[in-house]
């Protein structure tokens, strides 16, 4: 796939969103990340990837300032958003400065009803009702089965929908950045193209950066145009995504690919000792 | 017959009295989802600002109407630093917490407010005369001795109808509303979609305040302003769950049920088995409808789904 | 691809339907599970696939319809029930029990095996102490066999995702099931941890002889593993059969696989 | 110096300003404080013999209270002269660990009824009166406002009490007196602290009682006034005991309080020559610890009472054992054998607050005096004679209460007649 | 350095599964134990400074002791098993008013029938006990709406036992044998023809029953039991999907909280006050066996026991600062500080660590494990 030659032109020199060599603990004993740093163009989609525990959430969380809440904390380093420390914005104010997350695991308002959850997400809007409401439909559009059940509570809602209703959520804030946590996670294979797609044409049309961490890293890799790969609290690996695809060790252990030929689940050897990139 | 109407009409309104302080509660907990210990202290903390700066002003000679304004706008300052407080110093930091240590830290929060308001304006019972006391004698020719009813809890009654419309109102399909109930089901969600938390959790308890305040000048009339009006919390408990802890109707029916129910088993029951039993007949009664209605009658639903 | 080796039926659904207020969940869904076999269940998003689960394992209740586990037929199955017949399961939404160590975890798995009473425990002594170590082997078995051997004491809330998933599997495992139900075992993992997992199902259905059930939205490893695939769409069964079968059918690219896989 | 630490004699006091009953316990505590204070700036002590005073708050909880007793038994040279719980359970608690401490444990107008017989409770000194006492007093009463004893027959007497051991004790006294002069007794508990009492003034509302005692604390006294008012059950046919008749009982009620009337623990509310002594030497010297103006207030001058009794129980004491610091037990025997008659009690300062008082081995009690006040609106005014309660009434529920007491309790009581 | 479980290998689960499994954790519980055991009595004994006046015995370690065993009882019903509970008061008193009437003789006139029940007055040992075990029965028998009733709905709900036992016992005077003013007082404790009277004998006999109780706790919470607990705490429904019975859990959890926190109460009636009324278990002892459960910390039996000094101590201590330095303050002045400095210290600690002292001590343990370094 192609980049798009307009996306491109926006980027700068000064990235949209910088992380600098940041350190996080959590319970003040716990060390999760150990010195990570990215960068995120305006304008780009990054992709985040890495095995379980290896800290991607946590990066996530550390740039939208969640972290504090979970009794985690930035020790070291620093995160300029838009060239503003992020330290010193509260999550709310880097929501109206464009910058929202996708947390992990459906966090949707139980009690609330789809469609409530989804006018949650435009609680920082100032550009009136009726814009409102054409983003709502434009979610609808995005995700017909929402609009099957706008009117259950979410608690009552199936995984999938529920993923679909904290993505949806986070759009109608109509934002600059947006850092997706697994947004493929539970939900069926057209909706995850859907989802891609979803990023690729904000992306495209509105100039909205994402940075994503993801799992499937087929499709991350396919969208995006640059990807770190996370280890262990560490970035080991990072670069141009085609390049990374390309990758031989990237394609064993993250595309399944060996020898150019996709290996069927029932084969799969029983590693018992997982070969790792050192840092 | 005069006398069960009689029971009945006293234990409605008292009830309803219950009410006032239990939306305090409902409030609270609606937009974070902490049951607050301090209401039964923020009443206290009221009551005393506003009967100590009322007796401050009339002793210096201004009129009573222009006191009672200044007495409760001050009462009011006095809240909405507390919720300030509160919220920068306590709730605040607590963010994303589950819900026995956000209770615990209320029970903080009692124990400041207690100390700081009885130091600062005073430990003693202080009069309050902002509505009649007396009562009006209904059906004088149908029964003997007509049927009671207390000017104070008809004022109690007007008051708390008045407030529940208006949260009511407040909390219905309204921006902020909604945000308050996303609130509560998930800080830290909420905080991800921009919510301010911050000032939401300070709107919420300088409301909650203001509620104390209102409690505060109908029950200090009826006790004067002193240390025992805490103990209102305990009797609001029964009201809150029974009406449902998220619901602002569910707190005046609440009120309602377990005021006629109280007093009507106090006076036909307990006479026979020793008296002293509304206590424990309200919670009693709001068990039998919590195994009913787990959620009360009128709260948000307990979700159950994996 | 070995298929399994009986054909005798474990565990039967007929014509089970469920509605709450107006969403019907699923609507008159009949399928069967064959003793040994690895079962799929697929199907879109809010397609009544873990409603499914739920109707089998007793936490929902259908409003109509049958189901017959083990020769018994019943409208409706009990938690304890499931849960004593040799039922265990995963959950979509991990339902781990957040403030416990993963062993002790895995450990609330054979509570159903554990018989020494309340007396026993508190003296913690003789026949309870020997009770506790034999499960205890019996678990460390199954935190080998999973590779969790080092997350043991971790408090699971502590866990990423992905081993949680792990963990759960290993307290489903705890119960020696017969039936093994998995509710998206694999969804927020990476293709390598993919593998892992599918590695543990298959041996789980190997060498216990386990019979799976299994939701996943990832279409290459349902088409590797299982043995037989289901396909719900809005609460209606559309499609049954082997995975080369699904696959090419035609109502299932439409409302699912889109393009064909 | 230590020398002079040498000579000072430990009082404890045990108080709640703070709380729910803090409205009623302030004053009390203000009286108690400044009378010592005033021992030891107009006497220089008792006999040269400075009083020690630390006050522990006990918030009116029993357990509380026993930290507090703990905290403070050992202090000073001697230990405790005497303790003075100011609450009936906290009275309840400390009265077997008192006994073994040899600490003396004054309950003046409260405490245990049966703890008058001193021959079983050599360490509680109930003075001034017990609730048996007051609730013949009050019946009384009601039998002279009727015109007589013989008119109480029928007649309905309802009691109002703090549902407590406090509001207890005086049912099974009342109810003796039920029988002998027929009257019908209700008793109708308040739950503590009392601040709802509807459907109690509901029910007398509709059984119309011809009297209704109160026997309430705090916050009760006012809501049972207030309520009366609210349901027009007069005013003036209800009698409080002497704790539920101070000035914070009725002010908070306004003009709904007029015509209620309460027992007096002998005194009343108003100022006496011993008033005098404190403004000139406690409050001259920004001593005091009340606001001026509540000098005065009827449970202040209980509290002033209150120290009074002990400070001469000590003085009484040091005649026989010498003017210096003294144990518990000694002032035990200076309280047993306190005889306060007229011209001392002149002397004191407190000359129409209290009638002579004798205390012995057989009696803790010392007097069982009581009189009559009503507020008008403004003031508390005595309104009966003196009464005195009727012994052969009291007397054998004493007895049978406090033996049954010694036997649970093992206690050999003391042969009284052999006591000097 | 100093705390490592390096090098202590176990090569057995029972090794593995031991209350400490590391050995300077098991020191400490050994000086712990020793201290309380040997060297409090002996410094009694000798007269030694602070333990000379009985202050220390009985205002601070005897109700310390008491109410640590009833935070452990009130710790296994909501800490471990998450079923919150305003009633704890209540079982206190149930403990305490069965232990008066089986120390005391029990006569159940049942005339209709033309005879009584009667039992002996029952040596103080077995009353306390049974007094435990009466509170289970009431507790299983409240505990039975939890099944439906759940989070803060139950708790407000639990207070319905308190309010009604409060009643119960001020109002029917066959609890009290009769006494007029409902308050009664403790038979004298012999045990085994051994009386126990003095400050130092009563505080040994309550160390005795919290060492044994807070053995007999941690060895159920770590257990079957206390896993199925934990699990009804944590995800009910899940529990209940894996095999657990929410019936027998729930219940038996109640059961042997209240059963513990009978034995407390009948300790704190017959040991630490003598003489009691229903008062002395109001709502106010439940709210602060409450407290000291969620501030020492939900689910451990030791967070039961910092929790109850925190409680239970630190205002005295506040209370007694002022006088200690000789600053001129009235106690009313002192004891509104003291409401608000305990009050901050509570919300400072929440906000220090949420989990309470419990989770506040592993942290410490943690960071001892990775001293020198911060992680
Ligand atoms: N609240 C917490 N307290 C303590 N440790 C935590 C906490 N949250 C995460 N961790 C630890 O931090 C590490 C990184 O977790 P994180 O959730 O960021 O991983 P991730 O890359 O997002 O993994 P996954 O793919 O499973 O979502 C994990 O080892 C986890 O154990
Ligand atoms: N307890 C319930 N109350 C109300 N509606 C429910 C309930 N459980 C399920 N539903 C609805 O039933 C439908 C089927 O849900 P189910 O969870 O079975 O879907 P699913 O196939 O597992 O989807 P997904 O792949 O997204 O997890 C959904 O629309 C859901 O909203
Ligand atoms: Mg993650
Ligand atoms: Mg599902």
């Amino acid at each position: 796939m192609s980049i798009p030659e307009a996306a491109k032109a926006t980027e700068t020199a000064t990235p949209f969103l910088s992380v600098n060599n940041i350190e996080v603990v959590y319970d003040h004993v716990i060390l999760v990340l150990k010195g990570v740093s990215l960068d995120v163009p305006r304008g780009g989609i990054v992709a985040l990837l890495g095995a379980n525990g290896a800290g991607k959430t946590t990066t996530l969380k550390a740039v939208s300032n969640l972290l504090h809440s979970e009794r985690g904390e930035v020790t070291k380093g620093s995160i300029l958003f838009d060239s503003v420390e992020v330290q010193s914005l509260s999550p709310n104010e880097l929501v109206r400065r464009g910058c929202i997350q996708v947390m992990e695991g459906r966090r949707c308002f139980a009690h609330l009803t789809v469609e409530e959850n989804l006018l949650t997400g435009a609680f920082t809007r100032v550009d009136g009702k009726s814009a409102i409401a054409e983003d709502l439909e434009r979610v609808y559009g995005y995700f017909p089965r929402l609009r099957e059940r706008r009117g259950s509570t979410a608690g009552y809602t199936s995984g999938g929908e529920q993923q679909m209703c904290a993505i949806g959520r986070a759009l109608m804030s109509r934002p600059k950045m947006i850092l997706l946590d697994e947004p493929s996670m539970g939900l069926a294979p057209q909706i995850v193209e859907e989802i891609f797609e979803i990023v690729k044409d904000l992306n495209v049309r509105e100039n909205v950066t994402f940075l994503l961490a993801e799992q499937n890293t087929n499709m991350a890799l396919k969208y995006a145009r640059h990807g770190y790969i996370l280890e262990n609290g560490r970035v080991v690996m990072d670069g141009e995504a085609r390049a990374l695809a390309a990758n031989e060790d990237v394609k064993e252990f993250y595309l399944g690919i060996a020898g150019d030929k996709r290996k069927s689940f029932r084969d799969v050897k029983h590693y018992k000792r997982r070969k790792r990139w050192l840092a | 017959m005069g006398q069960f109407l009689e029971v009945l009409i006293g234990g409605l309104m008292s009830g309803v009295l219950y009410s006032l302080v239990a939306l305090g509660f409902v409030l609270i907990f609606k937009a974070s989802g902490v049951f607050n210990f301090a209401q039964g202290a923020m009443v206290l903390l009221a009551g005393l600002a506003l009967v100590r700066s009322l007796d401050l002003l009339v002793a210096n000679g201004f009129p009573l109407w222009v006191a009672i304004v200044l007495g409760i706008g001050f009462a009011a300052v006095i809240m909405a630093i507390t919720a300030w407080l509160i919220e920068r110093f306590v709730i605040g930091p607590l963010v994303n917490q589950d819900g026995l240590t956000l209770f615990m830290s209320t029970i903080g929060v009692t124990f400041i407010l207690e100390g700081a308001a009885q130091m600062i304006f005073g430990s003693g019972s202080y009069p309050l005369r902002l509505f009649p006391t007396d009562a009006w004698f209904l059906f004088e020719n149908l029964f003997p001795g007509g049927i009671l009813v207390n000017k104070l809890d008809v004022w109690g009654g007007f008051i708390a109808g008045v407030l529940v419309a208006g949260l009511a109102i407040f909390f219905q399909r309204t921006k902020t509303g909604r945000a308050l109930r996303a609130v509560a089901d998930d800080h830290m969600a909420a905080q991800s979609v921009g919510i301010p938390i911050g000032w939401i959790w300070f709107v919420v308890w300088l409301v909650a305040g203001l509620v104390a305040l209102v409690a505060a000048t109908v029950w200090g009339t009826k006790l004067g302003v002193q240390f025992s009006i805490t103990f209102l919390a305990l009797k609001a408990l029964p009201v809150l769950i029974i009406g449902g802890l998220t619901s602002v109707p569910g707190a005046i029916v609440g009120g309602l049920i377990v005021g006629a129910g109280e007093k009507l088993a106090e006076v036909f029951l307990g006479s026979h088995i020793g008296g002293g039993i509304e206590y424990w007949f309200a919670y009693v009664l709001a068990l039998a409808v919590l195994l009913v209605r787990p959620q009360g009658l009128f709260g948000e639903r307990i979700i159950e789904r994996i | 691809m070995r298929m399994p080796d009986t054909s005798e039926i474990l565990l039967q659904v007929e014509g089970v339907s469920l509605a709450f207020g107006g969403v019907k969940a699923l609507r008159d869904v009949s399928l069967d599970i064959r003793k040994g076999e690895i079962r799929a269940i697929i199907g879109p998003n809010g397609a009544g696939k873990t409603s499914m689960l739920n109707v089998i394992n007793g936490f929902y209740h259908p409003n109509r319809g049958a189901i017959t586990f083990k020769g018994r037929t019943r409208a409706q199955m009990q938690p304890f029930e499931a849960s004593r017949g040799g039922i265990a399961r995963t959950f979509q939404n991990v339902a781990l029990f957040k403030g416990m160590s993963a062993l002790d975890n895995i450990m609330a798995g054979r509570t159903l095996k554990m018989r020494r009473g309340l007396l026993w425990q508190m003296l913690r002594y003789g026949p309870a102490l020997a009770e506790e170590i034999e499960h205890r082997h019996r678990v460390e078995e199954i935190i080998d066999f999973l590779e969790i051997e080092p997350i043991r004491k971790v408090p699971v809330a502590r866990l990423p995702y992905g081993l949680q998933k792990r963990v759960e599997l290993g307290r489903a495992l705890a119960m020696e099931p017969d039936l093994l139900l998995l509710d998206e075992p694999m969804a927020g993992m990476n293709l390598e941890e993919k593998k892992d997992m599918s590695r543990f199902i298959i041996d789980v259905n190997d060498h216990y002889g386990t019979t799976i059930a299994l939701i996943e939205h990832d279409m290459a490893v349902v088409m590797d593993l299982s043995h037989r695939v289901v396909v719900l769409d809005h609460g209606v069964k559309i499609a049954d059969g082997t995975p080369d079968e699904v696959k090419n059918n035609q109502a299932v690219i439409e409302a699912y696989l889109g393009v064909a896989h | 110096s230590p020398a002079a630490a040498q000579n000072e004699q430990f009082i404890p006091i045990l108080s709640y300003r703070t709380g729910a009953y803090a409205v009623n316990g302030v004053p009390y505590a203000n009286g108690v404080a400044d009378y010592y204070n005033l021992v030891n700036e107009r006497d220089g002590g008792i006999n040269g013999v400075k009083l020690l005073v630390e006050e522990c708050e006990t918030g009116y909880a029993t357990d509380k209270g026993v930290e507090c007793y703990e905290r403070l038994k050992g202090k000073g040279p001697t230990g405790a002269a005497f303790i003075n719980p100011l609450s009936t359970g906290i009275t309840f608690a400390l009265t077997e660990k008192t006994a073994t401490d040899k600490i003396p444990i004054i309950t003046m107008g409260y405490g245990r009824a049966d703890s008058k017989n001193g021959a079983v409770f050599a360490y509680n000194f109930p003075l001034l009166g017990t609730y048996w006492s007051a609730a013949d007093i009050a019946v009384q009463h009601i039998a002279k406002e009727v015109g007589g004893f013989d008119k109480l027959k029928g007649k309905k007497i309802s009691l109002l009490y703090h549902d407590s051991p406090y509001g207890k004790e005086p049912i099974p006294m009342l109810q003796v007196l039920a029988k002998k002069y027929g009257f019908e007794f209700t008793p109708i508990p308040v739950t503590h602290p009392g601040v709802e009492q509807k459907s109690q003034w509901l029910s007398i509302r509709q059984n119309r009682p011809d009297y209704v005692l109160v026997w309430g604390w705090g916050v009760m006294n006012g809501t049972a006034v207030k309520e009366a008012a609210a349901v027009a059950y007069p005013r003036d046919k209800m009698i409080g005991v002497w704790w539920s008749g101070a000035e914070p009982d009725v002010e908070p009620a306004g003009d709904q309080a007029v015509g209620y009337k309460a027992l007096m623990l002998q005194h009343g509310a108003g100022k006496f020559p011993v008033h005098a002594d404190i403004e000139k030497h406690v409050y001259a010297k920004g001593k005091g610890a009340s606001e001026p103006g509540k000098i005065g207030e009827v449970l202040y001058n209980r509290g002033m009472v209150n120290a009074m009794l002990g400070v001469e129980a000590i003085r009484k004491a040091q005649e026989k054992f010498g003017k210096k610091p003294l144990t518990g037990e000694q002032v035990r025997w200076g309280l047993e054998n306190l005889n306060l008659t007229d011209a001392r009690i002149k002397e004191l300062g407190f000359e129409g607050m209290l009638k002579p008082i004798k205390i012995s081995c057989s009696d803790h009690e010392g007097a069982r005096d009581g009189r009559v006040q009503q507020w008008d609106g403004k003031g508390w005014k005595v309104i009966s004679d003196w009464y005195t309660a009727n012994q052969s009434e009291t007397e054998p529920l004493v007895e049978e209460v406090s033996a049954k007491y010694a036997a649970d309790k093992k206690i050999q009581p003391r042969d009284c007649s052999k006591e000097s | 350095m100093l705390y490592r479980e390096a090098g202590q290998f176990k090569t057995t689960y029972a090794e593995d599964m031991a209350i400490f499994p590391i050995r300077q954790d098991r020191m400490a519980l050994a000086i712990l134990l020793g201290i309380a055991f040997i060297g409090v009595p002996l410094l009694a004994d000798f007269d030694i400074w602070p333990f000379g006046s009985d202050y220390l015995l009985r205002a601070i370690l005897l109700p310390f002791l008491i109410l640590a065993l009833a935070a452990i009882g009130v710790n296994i019903l909501v800490g471990y098993c998450g079923q919150i509970s305003l009633g704890s008061g209540a079982f206190m008193a149930i403990g305490a008013y069965s232990a008066y009437k089986l120390g005391t003789g029990v006569h159940i006139p049942l005339a209709w029938l033309g005879f009584a029940i009667s039992i002996p007055p029952l040596p103080v040992l077995l009353s306390i006990l049974l007094g435990g075990l009466a509170a289970a029965v009431v507790g299983i028998l409240f505990g039975v709406p939890s099944l439906r009733i759940k989070g803060l709905y139950l708790a407000v709900a639990t207070l319905a036992a308190q309010f009604f036992f409060d009643w119960v016992f001020l109002r029917v005077s066959w609890f009290t044998n009769y006494a007029p003013s409902g308050s009664v007082s403790a038979p004298t404790l012999d045990f085994f023809g051994l009386n126990v009277g003095t400050p130092i004998e009563r505080y040994m006999l309550c160390l005795i029953f919290v060492t044994v109780f807070a053995f007999l706790a941690k060895n159920l919470v770590r257990g079957n039991l206390g896993r199925q607990w934990m699990a009804i705490r944590d995800m009910d429904i899940a529990a209940e999907l894996i095999g657990i019975r929410p019936l027998y859990a729930k219940l038996t959890a109640f059961a042997v909280s209240s059963f513990i926190i009978g034995v407390a109460g009948a300790l704190w009636a017959f040991v630490y006050l003598g003489s009691w009324e229903p008062l002395a278990f109001s709502i106010d002892r439940s709210l602060q066996l409450l407290f000291m459960v969620i501030i020492g910390g939900l689910g451990s039996i030791m967070g039961a026991f910092v929790g109850a000094a925190f409680i239970l101590i630190l205002p005295i201590l506040l209370n007694r600062i002022p006088s200690e330095l000789g600053v001129p303050l009235s106690t009313e002045t002192i004891t509104h500080l003291e409401f608000i400095i305990f009050g901050s210290l509570i919300c400072y600690l929440l906000i220090k660590e949420p989990h309470g002292f419990a989770r506040l001590i592993s942290i410490g343990k943690e960071k001892l494990r990775l001293w020198p370094f911060p992680y």
